[in-house]
C-alpha cells in the first residue's frame, strides 16, 4: 500500500503549494464530479429506458480515471475497456457525445455503432475500449512500441480490472512490453470482483496484479486508487520512466465499483456492509474534504459541482433532443474506402 | 408437460444429466454461485455442489483446456464460454485439440465433452458480443455443432450433446432466452444430427437456424397468408452431423431452397448446404438457390441498427416472394 | 528479368516494402537473425536492423496486438505467424479487433497491417502443422484475405497488401516456397481483388487457389490431351475482396464450375464461390457446380496418406470428366 | 541451482545405499542411454532419409525424461510436446513404436497419422505430444482435476521448453492449477533457446520459469536437469506433494540440446564453445561415472548399454522391413464411431 509520504504530502491547511498545485487539484477535483455525474446520469437514464445496450459503470473507481488522465499530456494516448465511459470523459470527451452513444443517437461518439463498450475518440486520445478480456494490453504495447519507433514522446496507458490478470494475452503483453522496454503503463482498476465473483476466489496470491509485476522483472506497486493524488503522483512517476526509455510500469489501484458490474446486475453477491465501508472511502467524498484541508472554500466547491451539473444536464438534454442514427450508415467504414464491399 | 423457458431448459438439460451421471461436470465463470451471466445455469450450484459446478477464473484457455484433459481421462465436463465471440480467445482448443486429438492418436485418445455458449445478436451489445459464429465451428473436422431454437430441443439435444462421446459445441442464442415453449416432464433425450421439418410446405424449402427459426415461421406464415406460397420450413438443428437427407429430400419435393443464416455473408453454413444441393441436388432446382443472411459487416450496436441487419421475417418473406417470381 | 523462388519472392516483397517505406516494420518468431523458421526472410534483419526487424517472445497474441496498436497510430506492420495453424492462439485479433475496430469506431480507427503465414500442407508435419484456414479469414467481415500461388504474385500481392490501408492476411503455402518463377526487376505492384485467368478455355471454369493453383493447371493440360476436354483456369488470388466478375463471366461461357480447394469439406471458399455462382450464375449453368476438396478429417502425418487427401491432379482431373460426363 | 547437498547425497564409492538405491540407479541409467540411443538412431535414420516429416530430437535432455518418468509410478499420466520421443520412451514405450512412427510405418505408435510431433501411447500414460506451444499445459490441469475430483492419487506431468513460457495458456494454466490446487507438475526444460532465438533475449529475467513461480504462489524451483538424481528427488517431491493434495509444483530444469530445433536447423545460431562446454555436462555421460563413483562395475554398466543397443537395432530393423500403413485408415477415428461421417 502507499505510504503515509504518498497520502499527505503537505500537512492539512498548509495551503496548495505542495507538488500537486492548486490548479491541478482543481482539475483532479473537477474530473471526478463530472465523472461521477455523468455516470450517475446513464444511469438514472437506463433506468427511464433511454440508454440502451449494456453499460458498465465506474462508479466509486473515478479517482483513477481522473488521476490518470490528469496526468497524462495530450498526445497521450488511453486504452480502455467495456468500463470505459470514465476513462473516456477523463480525456475531455463531452459528456454529450458518451451519453448520446449509450443512448444510441446520431449525436454519439460513433453514432451507435459502437455502443457504450466500444467508446472511441482518437482525437482526444481515447484508442478505443475493448470489450474482450485482455485484448487491449498488446494492442496498447503496439502502440508505445510505435512511440519508441518514431522517438515520439508519448505513453500508452491501459487500463484494466483484476480479473483481466488471469487471461492469457496479460502475461503476453506484459512480458512483451518488459523485454521490449516499451512506454506503457498497465493500470489493474482492482474493485475486488470480476462480474460476480470476487478477485479473491480466483487467484492464489493476495494481489492480482502486484503480486506478478516480479514475474516480468518489474517494480511490485499497490496503492489506493480511490485518492486522486496517490493515483497523480504514481501515473507521473510511470510516466516519466515510460518517457525516459526505462521500460513499462505495472500499478495495481484498489478501489471499489459503487453499482453493479453491468446494468443488468443488482450486485447481490456483496457482502454486506462491504459497500458502506467503501462508500467511507468514496474518491469523491474524499477529494472534497482534501480541497478543503488544503484550503478551498466551500463556495469555489460549490461552483465546480454546479458547471459539472449544467454541462451533465446540458448534454443530457442535448442527447434527448437528438436523433437516432440514419441507417445508412451501417454499411459504411467496414473497410478504409468508406464502404463495405468484399467483391466487385 | 410445463411452458418453460429456453433458459430454463438450459438449467433442466444440464441437470438432467448431472442428475442421471456423476462424471458429468460444469465449469466456467461466473456459472456457479452466481448461476450464469444469462441465469442460464441458477440453481445447478445449489443442487450438485461446488465440486460439480465451478466457477473460474478468466481464462477462457484453461476452461476448455481443462474441460478437455477431464475428458481424456473419464470425465463428461460441460464448460461455459459466457459470449459465443470469446471462442476466439480459446480457438485453438476448439480448432486444434478437441477435434484432432483422437484422429492423432489413431483412435486412442477420447474427449467426450461440451462446449455451451450464448450466440447471436439482438441485444444492442455491438460487434464483439453478438456475433453468431456456429460456423467457426461447422468448419473444423472433428466437431460436432448444434444450435437449438426451442426449449424442449434445448433440453434433449443438451442430453444428446453430453452423452455424446465426441466434443459437441452447443450455441444457444441470447435473444431466444426469454421464449417459451411446452416440454413434457421426466427425461428427454434427443438425436444430434437430425433436422425438424417445422412446417410441410410443396413451393420451397427454407432452412433455418436458431433465432432464424422463427422468424422464417413467421415468413412462411406470411408468405401463405399474403401470397398463397407454401412454405417447407425446416430446422436444422445440428450443423455437424447434417442431416443432408432432410434438406436434400426437401429440395426434391419443393425444387427452390432458401437458408436463412444470422451468419455474416462469407462461409456460413448456409454456403454449405447450398453448395451440398447446388451440386446433388442441381436437376431438383427449379431456380436458383438463395442465402439470407446478415450483410459482411460488423455488428452495429444501436438497436435500430441491429434489427435491420439480422434477416427479419420481412426480408425473408419479401427474398423468397422475390425469388419465386410472385 | 530473373527466375526466382517463392520463398525469395517473400523476402523480395518485404523487401521492396520496407525500401519504400520507414513506416513498414517486421515482427515474428525467429524472423529476424535466424531469417524465419521457412527462411523466407533472410536478409531482412541485415538489410534492415534490428530495430525494424525483430524477433518476438513465443506470444502470438502479443505479435498481433502490437502489430495492431502500432498499425492504428501510424506505422504498416508486417507480422508474422509461423504456421497458419497457430491463428488459432491469436484469433481474437483475426476475429474480432483487426476487422472490427474501424466499424466500431464510426471510422476513427485505422489498422493497416499485414499477417504473414506458412499455410497449406504437404510437409507432413501432421494435422496441427499443415492446415489450410484461409477461410478462418475469408469469413470474417473486415479482413481482406490474399494466397498468391506464384512468385510474380507474391511479391506484387505483398506489395499490395503493405500498401493497402486494411488488414490483410497473406496466406504463403509451405509447398510453394521451393517453386519458382520469372519476376521482372524493379518495383512490383499488384492489385488486390483480382483473379487471373491462367488458361482460358470454353468447355468448364476451374478456380483454384495456392498450391491447387498448379494441380489445376496440371489437371486441366492432361484433360486437354486424353478427353479434349477445354478448361479454363482461375487464380482467384484474392478472396476478399473476390472478383466475383472474373468468376461469374468465366461459367457464363464455359456453362460449368469446379472448385479445388485445400481446405477440409465443410465452409470452405469453394462453397462460397459455389453458392454465389449457383444463385447468380444459376441460369448459366448446364449441369452442377463441383467442389474438390480436402476430405472433413484432420490432415495425417504421413506422406502417402497426405498425398492422397489433398486434391491431386488425378482427382481433379477425374472429378471433372465424370463431371462433365466425358 | 541444487545444492550440493542434492548434488551427492552419499560419498563417492559409499555404495548404493542412499535414498535412491541401487535399483533405481540402474533404471535411471538404463534409460537415459535408451534415449541417447534411440534419438540417435532418429537422427540416422533422418540422415538415410528414412524419416520422414520433422523430428525434435532431446540429446543431451535425457535426464528430465528419465528422472522424472522413473519418478513416476503406473496411472501417472505425461503431457509432452513436439519434442515428445524422450519423454514417450522414459514411460516404457518400445523403441520400435516411436521409430515406426517417426519412419510412418504401420508398426508406429499411431500408424503414421499423427507423426514425430504427436506421440501418444494411453496404456503408457502417455497422454499426448502436443505441437501448438503451451496448449497441453491447460490440458494437462483437466486430467489433475478428474483425479482431484475422483480422488484418484495419480499425477499429471507437463513438459514443455523455455520459451512456452511467454504464451498465454501458460499464464492461463498456472493460475488455475494453484487456484484449484491441481495434483499437476509443471516441467519447463529450458535447453536455453526456442527454435533459433535465445530465451534471455525475450525475458526480462533470468529464469524464464522459476523467476515466475510467485506469480502463481508457489515455490522457486531451478535445478540442474542433467543430473538425474536430482531431477529424480526434485520430482518425488513434487509428486508427494500433489498427491498429498497440496497443489501444483512448477520446476525449471537447466538443461541443453546437443542437436538443432528440428531436423531442419543444423544449430549455426549458437556461440562457440558452448555445445562443447555443455557436453562436458552431458547427462548420460555424468550419470555413467556416478554410477561408477557409488561402486557399479564396468561390466555392468557395458551389459546395460549392450542391451540397449540390441534394443535399438531389433527396433531399427522392424521398423525397415514394417510395411506402410494402409490407406483406409485414413478416414478412421475421426468421430468415436470409429468413421468420420459428418452428414447422413
Ligand atoms: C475473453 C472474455 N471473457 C469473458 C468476458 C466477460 N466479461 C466481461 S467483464 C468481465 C469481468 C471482468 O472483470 P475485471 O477484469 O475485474 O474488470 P471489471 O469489470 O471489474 O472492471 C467478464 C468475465 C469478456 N468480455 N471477455
Ligand atoms: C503457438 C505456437 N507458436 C509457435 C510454434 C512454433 N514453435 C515450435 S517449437 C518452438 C520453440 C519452442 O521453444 P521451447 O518452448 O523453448 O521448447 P524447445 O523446442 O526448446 O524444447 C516454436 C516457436 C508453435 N508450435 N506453436
Ligand atoms: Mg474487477
Ligand atoms: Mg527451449
Amino acid at each position: 500500500m502507499s505510504t503515509a509520504k504518498d497520502r499527505a504530502p503537505g500537512p492539512a491547511g498548509s495551503g496548495l503549494n505542495d507538488d500537486i498545485g492548486e490548479e491541478k487539484r482543481l482539475a483532479l477535483y473537477r474530473s471526478q464530479v463530472r465523472l461521477r455525474d455523468a455516470e450517475q446520469r446513464a444511469f438514472d437514464l437506463f433506468l427511464q429506458n433511454l440508454v440502451k445496450g449494456t453499460s458498465h459503470l465506474s462508479l466509486g473507481q473515478e479517482a483513477i480515471a481522473a488521476g490518470f488522465a490528469e496526468a497524462m499530456v495530450k498526445g497521450d494516448l488511453s486504452f480502455c475497456t467495456y468500463r470505459g465511459h470514465a476513462h473516456t470523459l477523463a480525456r475531455g470527451v463531452p459528456v454529450e457525445k458518451v451519453l448520446g452513444e449509450l443512448m444510441q443517437k446520431d449525436n454519439g461518439l460513433m453514432r451507435g455503432k459502437g455502443g457504450s463498450m466500444h467508446l472511441t475518440s482518437e482525437e482526444h486520445g481515447v484508442m478505443g475500449s475493448y470489450a474482450i478480456i485482455g485484448a487491449h494490453l498488446p494492442i496498447a504495447c503496439g502502440a508505445a512500441w510505435r512511440a519508441q519507433y518514431r522517438g515520439d514522446k508519448d505513453v500508452s496507458v491501459c487500463f484494466f480490472g483484476d480479473g483481466t490478470t488471469n487471461i492469457g494475452a496479460f502475461h503476453e503483453a506484459l512480458n512483451f512490453a518488459a523485454v521490449w522496454k516499451l512506454p506503457v503503463v498497465f493500470v489493474c482498476e482492482n474493485n475486488l470482483y470480476m462480474e460476480y465473483t470476487p478477485i479473491k476466489d480466483v487467484i492464489p496470491i493476495p494481489q492480482p496484479a502486484a503480486d506478478r509485476a516480479s514475474a516480468y522483472g518489474l517494480e511490485r506497486i499497490l496503492i489506493d486508487g480511490n485518492d486522486a493524488d496517490i493515483v497523480y503522483r504514481t501515473a507521473q512517476k510511470a510516466f516519466a520512466r515510460a518517457r525516459a526509455g526505462e521500460g513499462p510500469s505495472l500499478i495495481e489501484c484498489l478501489t471499489y465499483r459503487h453499482s453493479g458490474h453491468s446494468r443488468a446486475d443488482p450486485a447481490k453477491y456483496r457482502p454486506e456492509g462491504e459497500l458502506e465501508e467503501w462508500k467511507k472511502h468514496d474518491p469523491v467524498k474524499l477529494y472534497r474534504e482534501r480541497l478543503k484541508q488544503f484550503g478551498v472554500t466551500d463556495e469555489v466547491i460549490a461552483e465546480i459541482d454546479a458547471s459539472v451539473r449544467k454541462e451533465v444536464d446540458d448534454a443530457t438534454e442535448a442527447c434527448k433532443a437528438a436523433p437516432s442514427p440514419p441507417l445508412d450508415i451501417i454499411t459504411t467504414d467496414v473497410y478504409a474506402d468508406g464502404g463495405w464491399a468484399w467483391r466487385n | 408437460m410445463a411452458e418453460i423457458s429456453y433458459r430454463d431448459a438450459v438449467t433442466r438439460g444440464i441437470a438432467q444429466e448431472m442428475a442421471r451421471d456423476p462424471d458429468v461436470v460444469f465449469l466456467g465463470e461466473d456459472v456457479a454461485k452466481p448461476g450464469g451471466c444469462f441465469k442460464a445455469t441458477v440453481g445447478l450450484y445449489e443442487q450438485f455442489g461446488g465440486v460439480r459446478v465451478r466457477d473460474t477464473p478468466i481464462s477462457e484457455q484453461a476452461i476448455l483446456g481443462a474441460a478437455m484433459g477431464a475428458a481424456m481421462t473419464g470425465l463428461k465436463p460441460i464448460a461455459e464460454i459466457m459470449f459465443s465471440d470469446f471462442i476466439a480467445v480459446c480457438f485453438d482448443y476448439i480448432a486444434n485439440e478437441f477435434p484432432k486429438a483422437r484422429y492423432m492418436s489413431n483412435g486412442q485418445t477420447k474427449c467426450p465433452l461440451v462446449v455451451r455458449t450464448a450466440n447471436g445478436a439482438g441485444s444492442r451489445f455491438g460487434a464483439q458480443h453478438s456475433q453468431s459464429v456456429e460456423n467457426w465451428c461447422m468448419m473444423i473436422p472433428g466437431l460436432k455443432v448444434v444450435a437449438p431454437s426451442s426449449p424442449i430441443d434445448v433440453v434433449g439435444l443438451m442430453a444428446a450433446a453430453v452423452r455424446d462421446p465426441d466434443p459437441v459445441i452447443f450455441f444457444e442464442h441470447k435473444s431466444l432466452y426469454n421464449s417459451k415453449g411446452e416440454v413434457p416432464d421426466g427425461e428427454i433425450l434427443d438425436t444430434l444430427g437430425t433436422a425438424k421439418i417445422l412446417r410441410p410446405g410443396k413451393d420451397c424449402t427454407i432452412v433455418a437456424l436458431a433465432l432464424m427459426v422463427p422468424r422464417a415461421l413467421e415468413a412462411a406464415e406470411r408468405l401463405r397468408i399474403d401470397h398463397g406460397i407454401d412454405c417447407e420450413v425446416i430446422d436444422v438443428r445440428s450443423l455437424v452431423p447434417l442431416d443432408t437427407k432432410t434438406i436434400l429430400g426437401s429440395v426434391a419435393k419443393t425444387h427452390r431452397l432458401f437458408t436463412v443464416e444470422e451468419n455474416p455473408r462469407l462461409c456460413g453454413w448456409g454456403a454449405e448446404i447450398v453448395s451440398i444441393v447446388a451440386d446433388e441436388g442441381f436437376y431438383d432446382l427449379d431456380g436458383p438457390p438463395v442465402r439470407i443472411t446478415t450483410p459482411h459487416i460488423p455488428l452495429p450496436a444501436a438497436d435500430i441498427m441491429e434489427d435491420v441487419v439480422l434477416p427479419t421475417p420481412q426480408r425473408i418473406m419479401e427474398t423468397i416472394r422475390r425469388g419465386l417470381g410472385s
